[in-house]
């Protein structure tokens, strides 16, 4: 096992993997940029280097800085967090190439995932269900007709030139297609020079589902079920829980063992997640995320297990500590992400925390670097903290959430938290049915209403 | 003139309690004559709030910790310049303030150096960075050991 | 020129009070000159510890809560005997001003009491608890209504 | 369900009774002296009233108050959390003739197990294990010599009439019985005037094991295992974990059974203690606890459950939400008492609290109603919170604790924290192999070392 591990990062998950590592008897280098001196992770950890200043690309993202940070205090392994350098395959090259280890995946796992037409690929390759298309251009509306047949309808008639939704027709029913067809490549024609068009399915309310799978990097890999995203505002997650209110075990079991057996074959190390559009009982790829996530404590509040603590092993070349057989969940549990921004707009809300309160009791996990008296940089993400809570049933989490979000303080800025106890009273969120699009058209409702 | 004291003397104050917030002010002070027989005076002040306990937060050495590092611990980077003529370091690395083992070093305190002249070499990722003199001047202080692990800002020499 | 003092001058108070809150202020001290003869010097601060974070921790009304209760919520108990001739609560129970329903109240504002003489009397566990007079003097406020719950140290009376 | 509760009771378990309720949507009743008018508990609940100065028999312990407390507020139960009035029979007859239910078992059965003699008689005949002993005085040595071989050596000769020590002999072995039981008999005789003696087991370096039970009140009941709370200083547990480091399994299934057998046959309603001495596998029984223990947080971690919600469900008549199959434990948990207190001399340690600092992250729960600003008044019990961890495995927890007890600041008193993490560092505390006089020898030999 490592002796010592440099966190390249910064926030609460800086803090969440100097945790694991103490744990585990493992000493902690913290990195820090000059607007970072007094944060937590910095606090925290046995050791601290500045490695640049206050702007990211001058710090957490300078590859030299942090590379020299190992090497002056002797750090084995870096431990990337999520974000800044953890999907940069470079970076991890980098690592390697001075015999350090890198607590993730291969650079080349990274780089295969990381570019998304290659990822869809090698993932359609080891059977993982993707959006259904047309292979290829469709010249003429009899093929097209075929084509949309075979995949089902609704369809989206797109330009192979095409990007930003120019180009691109929806077809709902057969009638529709002739139309959309002959429109798509007009527009297309105009608009790249190119009137080639495919066809792809068309997902109108889908649901985020991902899948955490976690590899030994020889050839064994299992699933860790999954975790509903759906609750997103501009494509950031804000809200995700587990076990998701439309997955019963049996589709669970399928789609994970799909998900394990994938990455098995790839002979992939430590932590990833397998992105999924879902719709009508069908899961669709997206991308996967070769790192931990923001929102990996949901599942491990259902699987009892530290994810972080397990990439430190597999890193260090210890087998997985638990087998598919292990890993049954438990409960029920539910992250707000709780952000320094200011309603209705979500604008940054950087400041000092004049009093700092995390809810407590049973059931609940707040991953937070705050402190009272902290100055919250305007620099970086605006995540200052995540609520977890864990209760054995979803009616009982929502309660325990109600209850704890009642209870947190934070003084002296703006934070969403009012957003999620607003979100508690929505029939919606009571009962799950919410897809990617619930939060946005809400939100858009919600600021209508106050406008009137 | 049509003033209505009410709100605005308390959105007057109310913009000095931002200010006071966004500034970490302890007190403002205020005196305002709109006219005759029409002034205000605003005084508003807040505690700081006591930040004893973070320093307590360091952690004791763990039960099963290795024994404590050679390298510098929680080595907090000076402030840029807020010496005059401070020379920081813009890297992380490795002090040397000579170019070999046997060699003599590049300068010594009360030298007179060139703008440009190598003042010592940092070490980084197996390559030797030359820190040359923003200034022409006299070597100071030598603030770094041969051979000593540097952080981003980290003092190194005065130069004036 | 309209102003009406009293309403206006508890109106700004009360705004300032909410500044001070908001704003996590120690203290504000305004001197507001309106005109001759009419002006307005105010301090208000804040005991210290600062606590405005707890303030901020009253839950809101849990999504399943019941309707508020008619009861009181969070009536602060005063400080007994703050004003010369507070008379508070020595129990939990509710206040009767009256012997029963349709009768005179035992006392009223600007009556001469003899020491020990019935006040009011509170319920509590079911038993009727006459509460005596402490001293002879005059009923100079009644602060509680007939019917009305108490608390241990809750004002009832001054008798002066 | 009922829709508002009165918490008579203040501190930690005041707030973590009022989580139970805000989760369960009833509303809350603090109750509080004027001494706590600014507590936590009372700043959280629904509604407040102050029911008398600070002495706690002027508050706490009025009944009167209490009651009119309930009445002027409407609160249709009583929650007593630990010690005041919890396991005072009286009082739970005043609340029921006030038609208010009293969340806890009947006042019959507080009663019965109240009195040590009647408990330990009533156990008995249930099928509980005892201390074993002569049935009554033994008044010649040839008795004696029965009645120890019987027992079993090493036994203790007591005066039948005595009390404190006094007319107490040990008899490690046959040789030395002649000799205890005749200088018991003639102490017995010069200090009570009655020289009848008996004999009971003695037990040397006797672990306290204490089994989790709950009852419907119609005659069905579970237990939920053991905690081990050994570590005590004068008689107060300071460091409880669950399961304990020497009951296996097997043992634990079978003294559970005996444990909820007894209470299910008694009816007994709620959450109950049975507290035992254990040495070289066998249990004695101490005394029952009719109430919800300090440390029960230690069984929630391992079981899953929410005791408190439990104890309002069945107050409220509803069925138990559990069923011993149900009931499977799973990893470990440790619960330190953070008291404010100095070291080394536990000296009560109140006062303002300057910076309150809970650790957060996997696996970690803190009980407290401190916060920032908060002044502990000198009236009550010195406990200012629980820091409970939950791991797989006990090295886990231990490791886990660690880095907890690492990141707690209390600024402004002092508190008993120092004496977890020099805990940590001892082989007894790492192994598990500690008993009731393990705590009070170790302070012992710190104060010796310290002062030599």
């Amino acid at each position: 096992m490592f002796s010592k591990v440099l966190i390249a990062n910064r926030g609460e998950i800086a803090l969440r993997i100097h945790r694991a590592c103490r744990e585990m008897g493992i000493a902690t280098v913290a990195v820090h940029s000059t607007a970072d001196a007094d944060a937590m992770h910095v606090r925290m950890a046995d050791e601290s280097v500045c490695i640049g200043p206050a702007p990211a690309s001058l710090s957490y993202l300078s590859m030299p800085n942090i590379i020299s940070a190992c090497e002056i205090t002797g750090a084995e392994a870096i431990h990337p967090g999520y974000g800044f350098l953890s999907e940069n395959a470079t970076f991890v090259q980098v690592v390697e190439d001075h015999d350090i280890t890198f607590i993730g995946p291969t650079a080349e796992h990274i780089r295969l995932m990381g570019d998304k037409i290659t990822a869809k690929e090698t993932m359609k390759a080891l059977g993982v269900p993707c959006v259904p298309g047309s292979e290829g251009g469709v010249p003429t509306i009899e093929e097209a007709r075929r084509a949309a047949k075979e995949i089902g309808y609704p369809v989206l008639v797109k330009a192979t030139a095409g990007g930003g939704g120019r180009g691109m027709k929806l077809a709902r029913a057969p009638q529709d297609l002739e139309r959309a067809f002959s429109t798509a490549r007009s527009e297309a024609k105009a608009a790249f020079g190119n009137d080639e068009v495919y066809l792809e399915k068309y997902l109108g309310r889908p649901r985020h589902i991902e899948i955490q799978v976690f590899g030994d990097g020889r050839g064994n890999a299992v699933h860790l079920g999954e975790r509903d995203c759906s609750l997103q505002r501009r494509h950031q997650k804000v809200f995700e829980e587990a076990p998701s209110p439309v997955i019963d075990a049996e589709t669970r079991a399928r789609i994970g063992k799909t998900c394990a057996d994938a990455i098995a074959k790839m002979k992939y190390a430590g932590a990833g997640t397998v992105e999924f559009l879902y719709e009508d009982g069908a899961f669709y790829f997206i991308e996967m995320n070769t790192r931990l996530q923001v929102e990996h404590p949901v599942t491990e509040a259902i699987y009892d297990v530290d994810l972080v603590q397990e990439q430190i092993r597999i890193a260090a070349g210890l087998p997985m500590s638990f087998s598919q057989a292990d890993l049954v969940p438990n409960g029920h549990a539910i992250e707000c992400r709780i952000n320094a921004e200011r309603l209705p707009d979500f604008r940054a809300s950087p400041g000092t925390i004049q009093a700092y309160h995390p809810p407590g009791g049973l059931g609940v996990r707040m991953d937070s670097a705050l402190y009272q008296g902290y100055v919250i940089p305007p620099y970086y993400d605006s995540l200052i903290g995540k609520l977890i809570v864990h209760a054995r049933t979803r009616d009982l989490a929502l309660a325990r959430l109600d209850r704890a979000l009642a209870e947190l303080i934070v003084d002296g800025i703006d934070t969403t938290t009012d957003l999620f106890r607003a979100l508690l009273d929505e029939p919606a969120i009571r009962s799950g049915a919410y897809d990617i699009h619930w939060l946005e058209q809400w939100l858009a409702e919600v600021a209508g209403t106050e406008e009137a | 003139m049509t003033r209505n004291p009410l709100t605005e003397d308390v959105e007057f104050i109310r913009a000095l309690a931002e200010l006071l917030r966004a500034h970490d002010l302890a007190e403002i002070e205020v005196n305002r004559e709109y006219g005759e027989e029409d002034s205000l005076t605003v005084r508003i002040a807040r505690g700081l709030p006591p930040m004893p306990a973070i320093a307590a937060a360091a952690p004791a050495p763990a039960v099963h910790a290795p024994p404590p590092p050679a390298a510098p611990t929680h080595v907090p980077a000076a402030q840029p310049e807020e010496e005059p003529g401070m020379v920081t370091s813009p890297m992380v690395g490795t002090a040397y303030l000579q170019p070999e083992p046997d060699a003599d070093t590049f300068v010594r305190v009360g030298e007179t150096v060139a703008e440009g002249q190598t003042l010592l070499i940092i070490e980084a990722m197996k390559t030797m960075n030359p820190i040359p003199a923003p200034r022409a001047g006299t070597v100071r202080r030598i603030l770094v050991e041969d051979g000593a692990p540097v952080e981003f800002g980290a003092p190194l020499m005065v130069i004036a």
